[in-house]
């Protein structure tokens, strides 16, 4: 088989090498309780990761998806007592709104997306520091079970929280495959002109797409703020970068067009994958970070199909 | 009909709308500048005492200015090193660690070799600022020789970067405290630090990069064409590679001036250099797809930012407000040095 | 002087160059004409050093050399105007004429920024371009930066000691027929300091110019034809390998239009492009919009599709007056685009051939929004078919297409979706002979259809042969209207001399 | 406690944390039949010492470590034993890692944390009940999160009441001022449960001195540079008016002599709070009035000897007192006259702790107002 064909199969050649890897060197790895836990631990960065997925798919970034999903934690808090579940609906709205501001002031004041997100990223964390008073908040613990104890059940013995990934996945896999938006969405990112000479909306599909991942950044930070029981406007801090890098390293390039939410999925695998690594391989904490860094660069290197970059690399 | 006749000559308009977009950034500028003065006018207006508008205002003031370079300093330094690969229409997210490293590599070097600039421990300037350089030159070969697009390159060398200087110092923090090397912020000429000059002079050299080197000009070529440049013969490769070794020097010295206002070099010295510096390339009108702007651009940017911050504390804008107010006043600030039509889409 | 002797050049599948053999003297213009794909492209990057050929030997003046990479052919006095304009738009004048060769005016590492300006000052002067050199080449129009790509390659003549070889790439492409005149003119004059290389798709153009001409098909020289010789005919017949129809615009095909209004442009100004445009589009009609590059042309193609919005008097659409400017009401409308930049605003590169089909009407092959991926690709093999589309299926992506396939796949994208008023806009710019022909059958077949075109030509040619009517337009106004029933065609004349 | 009580006893905590926990559905007794020993599992004879804590960077957190590293050296074991968890300032890592490590020693795990977060605490306090190993929090939990819910698995809490100790460090600095003028405050992230209390510490005193205006109060976010461009942006804004600096913490401080420093300012009276080394210098210099030790090294050692201890079944903590489990550290105050004698006791020597006296140094059971 040669390297071409091997190609579009990187991403998970490199998930299973390192899985391997990892559990060569330490056979506990592979206790399936362990691993499910894994798995589920990580579903509201991979919610978050799927939510950047839109944003880079059209050749954008979402830089304001944790500074939303602090907000969203300190709302979800908040209001638990006074809304019960239908919070869920507000942090979405929440989540819809900054995100399509966002999308906005990218296609309408011609702000590029690096700097227009991280500014309304700011404006939220404003309003996450207002609305929580500058305090960590937590949750009534009655309340959240009663409103959202059943996000820590199992059905059939497979996590809730999985669940849920597991549909918002599918939403998310068929808004991007087989709907008229997610071919909108690839034209954005593949050919942003030859879409509009196509008469499609394209200011529109933009600030839909992020308005997705300000969306799926509300339900990532909804699920953590349950989960943690509690929000304040620091508590999602250290997401975004992993994030982009589960995005990243999934294969779904800077450049938009290629890619996709099943890459993130990968991505995200890949990311949780190199970090358990070092604890499973005890490596020194003064040397993780760099470590992170450095496997990083190979696990790129490896995933990233250089053919579907088009043209230069910058 | 002649060729020359035919083709003819256009005259450039006076106020043109490419330099009313040029000198946009410098106009926020001046009108932040005159903003804050104004709320301080409001505040002691409404408590009923005496203000002349600027001429009493503390925000309007050589010392206030003085306390803006300061904490500008750094920033600047480390902005105009992404300046360059902006320009380039790359982006290097590594700042944060390189300046970590830097910082910490220096303060041992310097410490060990004598501590004080009067024995041979200000070598350690220079090494501070090879060792930035050599971090840039290793982000630069990971990015073009395994094609890793620069945005993932230099995040991931970003955290490499850090974790060196954590392994480095393994936590500690290393106080500089030789009062020569010290005197960058204790010694002022005319009101200003010294580093105020120290960081001019840096501005002043790489202002000769961009303008009268072959290696500045090339940046604009690579920035505006990648292809074509190559097609003309051009290495765009090295100058690639040179463009990121020349920003990791620049981020030395944006960590040597860290150490200098601190007195400290630790893991944490390259904190919150990314996210500010890039802001401030981009609201001094360098655009992110490249080719436009340059450094001076950059010392626009970066006093807008300064200012901000600064001003939101002199006016007294509570905490909470201050992260929103800079979002909005950033997204002010580009959508008014955006040439839009220009740019046929934005992403 | 410069020889290609039994060049071969292989890619993964193809024999791109079988045993080319190429000779130029010096100061002749020597023209290469054939098909797309005939290996012109490989030819021309094995001669300027961007590829390295597998067999055979280059040789100048008898020694044989070799090139790595373009800039070692610089160095042997081989420069390359491009097809695609190849200044950064950016920077000033003098920087790219010396863009990679700044070293000449360094010293002490200080670029040296008077030096520059007074040689590129001379560069320009050998192509009579009286223009600062420190202007930003943006500010330039197409015509003046075509010059100073020539003169950037002519810089050859100070750095290298030998003689020149200068490839010229579809130099013609964007220039309008007078600034073609303009610069065939100075390359003849320019012969005594170089020898050319002229590619072109306008065969009258490389008639018109070249001392010999090669003629290529597929991937191996067929014939050299000395400029006294050469007839279209001839050359055509032995680049497709079959004669060319007589009746080339398919005027036999040509039948009046209808009475019905689909457009209607009453005192229309934008503001910046063109000035109190009034005309009707009928439907079956083919309305050409003539004029010189910056004429307004493609201005008012853009206000019809809804990219542009007029500033003054009323544009209306099938009887319906048009407020709100935007590409979905044109769409709407029923009106369709084909642009000219056909890779970047014609087809999605990287999405497939049914996806780039229904991508303008992906209303109609998706019911709440979900698409029936079956019905598109039915659609797309049913004009696959129909417009005799070269791909292996319908999962090709249209980035790997040829020129003439894509354009196909544009319009395939409107016609399928039922658009009765198309926009051509330099429709066949850089298609072969063949795929040109294609290009003028569907013009017809869509006219047959009821569908009103307004065209922006790639040659007057074309747009006389193509046209009902002609308007003339310069420097932003009307100028003359034309009448073109078949037999009753303007000249060339009149049309050029109301344009300039 | 007779037999049966416990018993009941013990099925009421099973069932509170089938409820809460178990975000794999294997709660209660079901899963620690099949996960092996979990809630019934009485003692791991050799189990991973795991400290988790923010960063490296801050030299408190150093002085942490360096106490965890003092006890299991203290094992006879080397350094290298104590297996390090650094969340960087995210709760979710801090929980990943945590997890990960549960998984990879199946639950045979003594784990000191300070949880990053508040509201993380309890996320991980469930997952460590879940899997059978122990843990003994430091600073961050919610006031509704107890050890004595979890059994055994939740060792204990040890945190700091700030506001005590920050309030005689404003009396110190108020008196100072001559108990007039104004006084800035610089505080950490402002969410931060010791952010709160400091400030809260100056505001109580600031009550006893009506002649002292608080200018201001500023979040630094614990950072040396922030901290910096505040006090600069203070010094514009308020000037003279400002006749005493209170900080949240000794990084905080750094960059507030810093930004005096540069503008020539000298002998303005600060206070601060950690007792880092680098400060007690700067206290016996009398650059800063005084600040509070808290003993992160005993605190880094005790909380991790706390987890082993009870994982070892050395001692048993649901026998315990609630003073035992939720308890306050100690606090010792740092001015230019002892600054001497602290340094030669606490820094010069690192004093050797005896790690089983779990509760000799501590400060009373945790109230909670």
């Amino acid at each position: 088989m040669n390297l071409t064909r091997l190609k579009p199969y990187l991403p998970w050649i490199t998930l299973v090498t390192l899985t391997l890897l990892v559990g060569i060197a330490n056979p506990a790895f592979f206790n399936p309780v362990g691993l499910m836990g894994l798995v589920a631990d990580i579903v509201p960065l991979f919610i978050m990761a799927l939510g950047m997925t839109f944003a880079i798919y059209i050749g954008g970034i979402d830089l304001s998806m944790q500074q939303m999903a602090n907000l969203v934690t300190v709302v979800a808090t908040v209001y638990l007592a006074q809304f019960g579940i239908a919070v869920a609906f507000i942090c979405i709205i929440t989540g819809f709104l900054f995100g399509a501001i966002s999308g906005f002031v990218t296609t309408r004041l011609y702000v590029p997306s690096f700097v227009s997100t991280l500014a309304v990223g700011f404006v939220a964390l404003s309003g996450a520091k207002y609305l929580s008073g500058e305090r960590a908040l937590s949750m009534d613990a009655t309340l959240r079970n009663e409103s959202f104890g059943w996000m820590f059940t199992t059905v059939a013995g497979i996590p809730s929280e999985l669940i849920i990934a597991g549909v918002l996945l599918f939403i998310a896999w068929f808004l991007q495959t087989r709907t008229t938006f997610g071919r909108a969405l690839k034209a954005v990112g593949s050919g942003e002109l030859a879409a509009v000479a196509s008469g499609l909306n394209v200011d529109k599909i933009k600030i839909l797409a992020f308005a997705i991942s300000g969306t799926f950044a509300a339900i990532a930070g909804l699920m953590f703020s349950v989960k943690l029981s509690g929000g304040d406007a620091n508590l999602a801090n250290g997401f975004l970068l992993l994030a982009i890098v589960a995005v990243l390293v999934g294969g779904t390039p800077l450049t938009g067009g290629v890619g996709g939410v099943i890459n993130t999925v990968i991505g995200t695998l890949i990311v949780v994958v190199i970090r358990s690594a070092m604890i499973y391989l005890e490596v020194d904490a003064t040397q993780q970070q760099m470590v992170f860094g450095v496997v990083l660069i190979a696990a790129i290197a490896l995933t990233i199909d250089r053919s579907k970059l088009r043209g230069i690399v910058k | 009909m002649d060729a020359a006749t035919y083709v003819g000559t256009q005259r450039r308009k006076f106020l043109s709308r490419e330099r009313v977009v040029k000198w946009a950034p410098l106009l926020v500028l001046i009108v932040l500048v005159l903003l804050f003065p104004l709320f301080e006018w409001l505040e002691d207006a409404r408590a009923g005492d005496d203000h002349v508008y600027l001429l009493d205002s503390r925000f309007f003031s050589i010392r206030n200015a003085a306390r803006i370079f300061i904490s500008a300093a750094p920033a600047l330094m480390v902005a105009i090193g992404v300046t360059f690969i902006i320009i380039m229409g790359s982006i290097d997210l590594s700042m944060e660690g390189t300046v970590s490293v830097c910082a910490v590599v220096f303060a041992f070097a310097f410490i060990a070799w004598g501590g004080t600039l009067l024995s041979w421990a200000w070598l350690a300037l220079p090494v501070a600022v090879l060792v930035g350089a050599f971090m840039g030159f290793v982000n630069g070969l990971v990015h073009i020789k395994l094609k890793i697009p620069s945005f993932m390159a230099s995040l991931a060398m970003g955290f490499v970067g850090t974790g060196l200087a954590l392994l480095l110092t393994g936590g500690d923090r290393i106080r500089v405290e030789d009062p020569i090397f010290r005197s960058l912020l204790t010694e002022r000429w005319f009101n200003f630090p010294v580093m105020c000059y120290v960081a001019f002079v840096f501005l002043l050299i790489a202002w000769f990069i961009q303008s009268r080197t072959t290696l500045g000009r090339n940046f604009y070529a690579v920035g505006g064409g990648e292809e074509l440049a190559h097609a003309s013969g051009l290495n765009v490769e090295r100058v690639r590679l040179m463009g990121f070794t020349l920003a990791g020097a620049f981020f030395a010295v944006g960590a040597l001036l860290a150490v200098g206002r601190i007195g400290i070099a630790e893991t944490a010295t390259g904190n919150n250099f990314m996210f500010v510096s890039i802001t401030a390339v981009v609201v001094g009108g360098t655009a992110l797809w490249g080719g436009i702007g340059g450094v001076w651009n950059t010392l626009v940017g970066v006093l807008i930012v300064n200012v901000i911050n600064n001003g939101m504390v002199v006016i007294g804008l509570p905490g909470w407000v201050q992260d929103g107010t800079l979002g909005l006043l950033v997204i002010a600030a580009v959508v008014l040095s955006t040439d839009r039509k220009s740019v046929s889409f934005v992403k | 002087m410069y020889q290609l002797n039994a060049v071969d050049k292989k890619f993964p599948g193809v024999h791109a160059l079988k045993a080319v053999d190429f000779e130029i003297k010096r100061g002749e213009i020597v023209g290469l004409v054939g098909e797309n794909g005939a290996g012109k492209s490989t030819l021309m990057k094995v001669i300027y050093g961007a590829y390295q050929p597998d067999g055979g030997s280059i040789t100048i003046d008898g020694k044989a050399v070799r090139f790595s990479n373009p800039r070692q052919a610089m160095d042997h006095g081989i420069g390359m105007v491009f097809q695609e304009q190849s200044l950064i738009l950016n920077l000033t004048v003098m920087e790219n004429i010396f863009l990679g060769y700044e070293q000449q005016f360094v010293s002490y590492g200080v670029i040296n920024w008077k030096k520059m300006a007074a040689a590129a000052r001379h560069q320009l002067s050998k192509v009579k371009l009286d223009i600062d050199p420190a202007t930003i080449t943006s500010e330039l129009s197409f015509a003046q930066r075509q010059l100073v790509e020539l003169a950037k390659v002519l810089t050859l003549e100070e750095r290298v000691d030998g003689d020149l070889v200068i490839l010229l790439d579809e130099p013609t492409s964007v220039l309008a027929k007078e600034e073609v005149e303009l610069l065939f003119k100075l390359v003849r004059e320019l012969t005594n300091r170089a020898s050319f290389i002229f590619v072109s798709h306008r065969m009258d153009e490389v008639l018109d110019l070249s001392d010999r001409i090669y003629v290529m098909k597929d991937g191996a020289v067929v014939d050299v034809v000395a400029h006294d010789e050469a007839k279209v005919d001839a050359i055509q017949h032995k680049m497709v390998g079959r004669d060319v129809d007589k009746e080339y615009y398919r005027e036999q095909k040509q039948r009046p239009y209808s009475d019905e209004v689909l457009v209607s442009f009453d005192g229309v100004s934008d503001g910046r492009k063109y000035r109190d445009m009034s005309f009707d589009l009928h439907r079956g009609e083919v309305l050409c919009l003539v004029g010189t590059e910056g004429s307004g042309r493609e201005a008012i193609l853009r206000t019809i599709f809804g990219l542009e919005t007029p500033t003054e008097g009323s544009v209306s659409i099938k009887g319906n007056r048009i407020t709100r400017f935007n590409a979905q009401n044109g769409v709407a409308l029923g009106v369709g685009y084909i642009p000219r930049e056909r890779k970047i605003e014609g087809i999605v590169n990287g999405m497939n051939v049914y996806e780039n089909m229904t991508l303008s009407q992906m209303a109609n092959y998706s019911s709440g929004g979900v698409l029936k991926t079956s019905d598109e690709k039915a659609l797309a093999r049913d004009w696959i078919q129909r417009l005799a589309i070269k791909t292996p299926d319908v999962y090709k992506d249209c980035g790997g297409l040829s020129g003439g396939n894509q354009q196909k796949v544009v319009l395939a994208k409107w016609r399928s979706g039922g658009s009765d008023i198309i926009l051509l806009d330099h429709p066949t710019r850089g298609l072969d002979i063949g795929a040109k022909e294609d290009v003028y059958e569907m013009v017809r077949a869509m006219c047959d259809d009821g569908a009103g075109i307004v065209l922006v030509a790639d040659t007057l040619e074309e747009a006389i042969g193509l046209s009902h009517t002609i308007l003339v337009l310069k420097d932003g106004k009307f100028q003359k209207r034309f009448d073109g029933r078949p037999g009753e065609k303007p000249s060339l004349y009149d049309l050029v001399h109301h344009m300039i | 406690m007779s037999f049966i009580k416990k018993f009941i006893d013990q099925e009421k905590v099973n069932r509170r944390d089938l409820l809460l926990a178990s975000a794999y559905g294997m709660g209660g007794v079901a899963a620690a039949g099949l996960l092996g020993p979990g809630m019934a599992r009485a003692a791991i004879a050799d189990p991973t010492v795991a400290w988790s804590y923010r960063n490296r960077t801050n030299p408190y957190w150093n002085e942490i470590v360096s106490g965890g590293e003092a006890f299991v050296e203290s094992l006879g074991k080397s350094k290298e034993f104590l297996t390090h968890l650094i969340n960087e300032g995210s709760s979710e890592k801090s929980l990943a890692d945590v997890k990960a490590l549960l998984s990879k020693t199946n639950g045979d795990l003594a784990l000191a944390i300070d949880t990053n977060d508040a509201p993380n605490a309890r996320p991980v306090v469930e997952a460590c009940a879940e899997a059978g190993a122990y843990v003994s929090t430091l600073w961050n939990k919610t006031d509704d999160l107890h050890p004595w819910d979890f059994g055994d698995n939740y060792v204990s809490h040890m945190t700091w009441s700030d506001e005590g100790p920050a309030e005689q460090t404003a009396r110190i600095l108020l008196e100072a001022m001559g108990g007039k003028g104004g006084v800035v405050h610089l505080g950490g992230i402002a969410s931060n449960n010791p952010a709160i209390e400091r400030l809260n510490g100056l505001k109580n005193a600031l009550v006893d001195y009506p002649d002292v205006e608080l200018l201001d109060a500023q979040p630094a976010d614990w950072d040396t540079q922030k901290a910096n461009q505040v006090m600069s942006s203070f010094l514009t804004r308020y000037g003279d008016e400002i006749t005493g600096v209170h900080c949240a913490n000794d990084t905080i401080a750094y960059g507030v002599l810093e930004a005096l420093r540069a503008e020539g300012i000298e002998g303005m009276p600060i206070v601060s709070y950690d007792g880092n080394p680098q400060a007690v210098e700067l206290v016996a210099a009398g650059e800063i009035l005084a600040t509070v030790f808290t003993n992160p090294h005993w605190g880094g050692g005790i909380t991790a000897s706390l987890a082993y201890h009870a994982a070892t079944g050395a001692f048993k903590p649901s026998e315990e007192p609630p003073e035992h489990r939720e308890f306050y550290g100690p606090t010792i105050f740092i001015t230019p006259e002892d600054a001497a004698e602290f340094k030669a006791n606490y820094i010069e020597n690192v004093p050797t702790y005896d790690w089983t006296d779990f509760w000799g140094p501590s400060n009373g059971q945790i109230q909670y107002g």
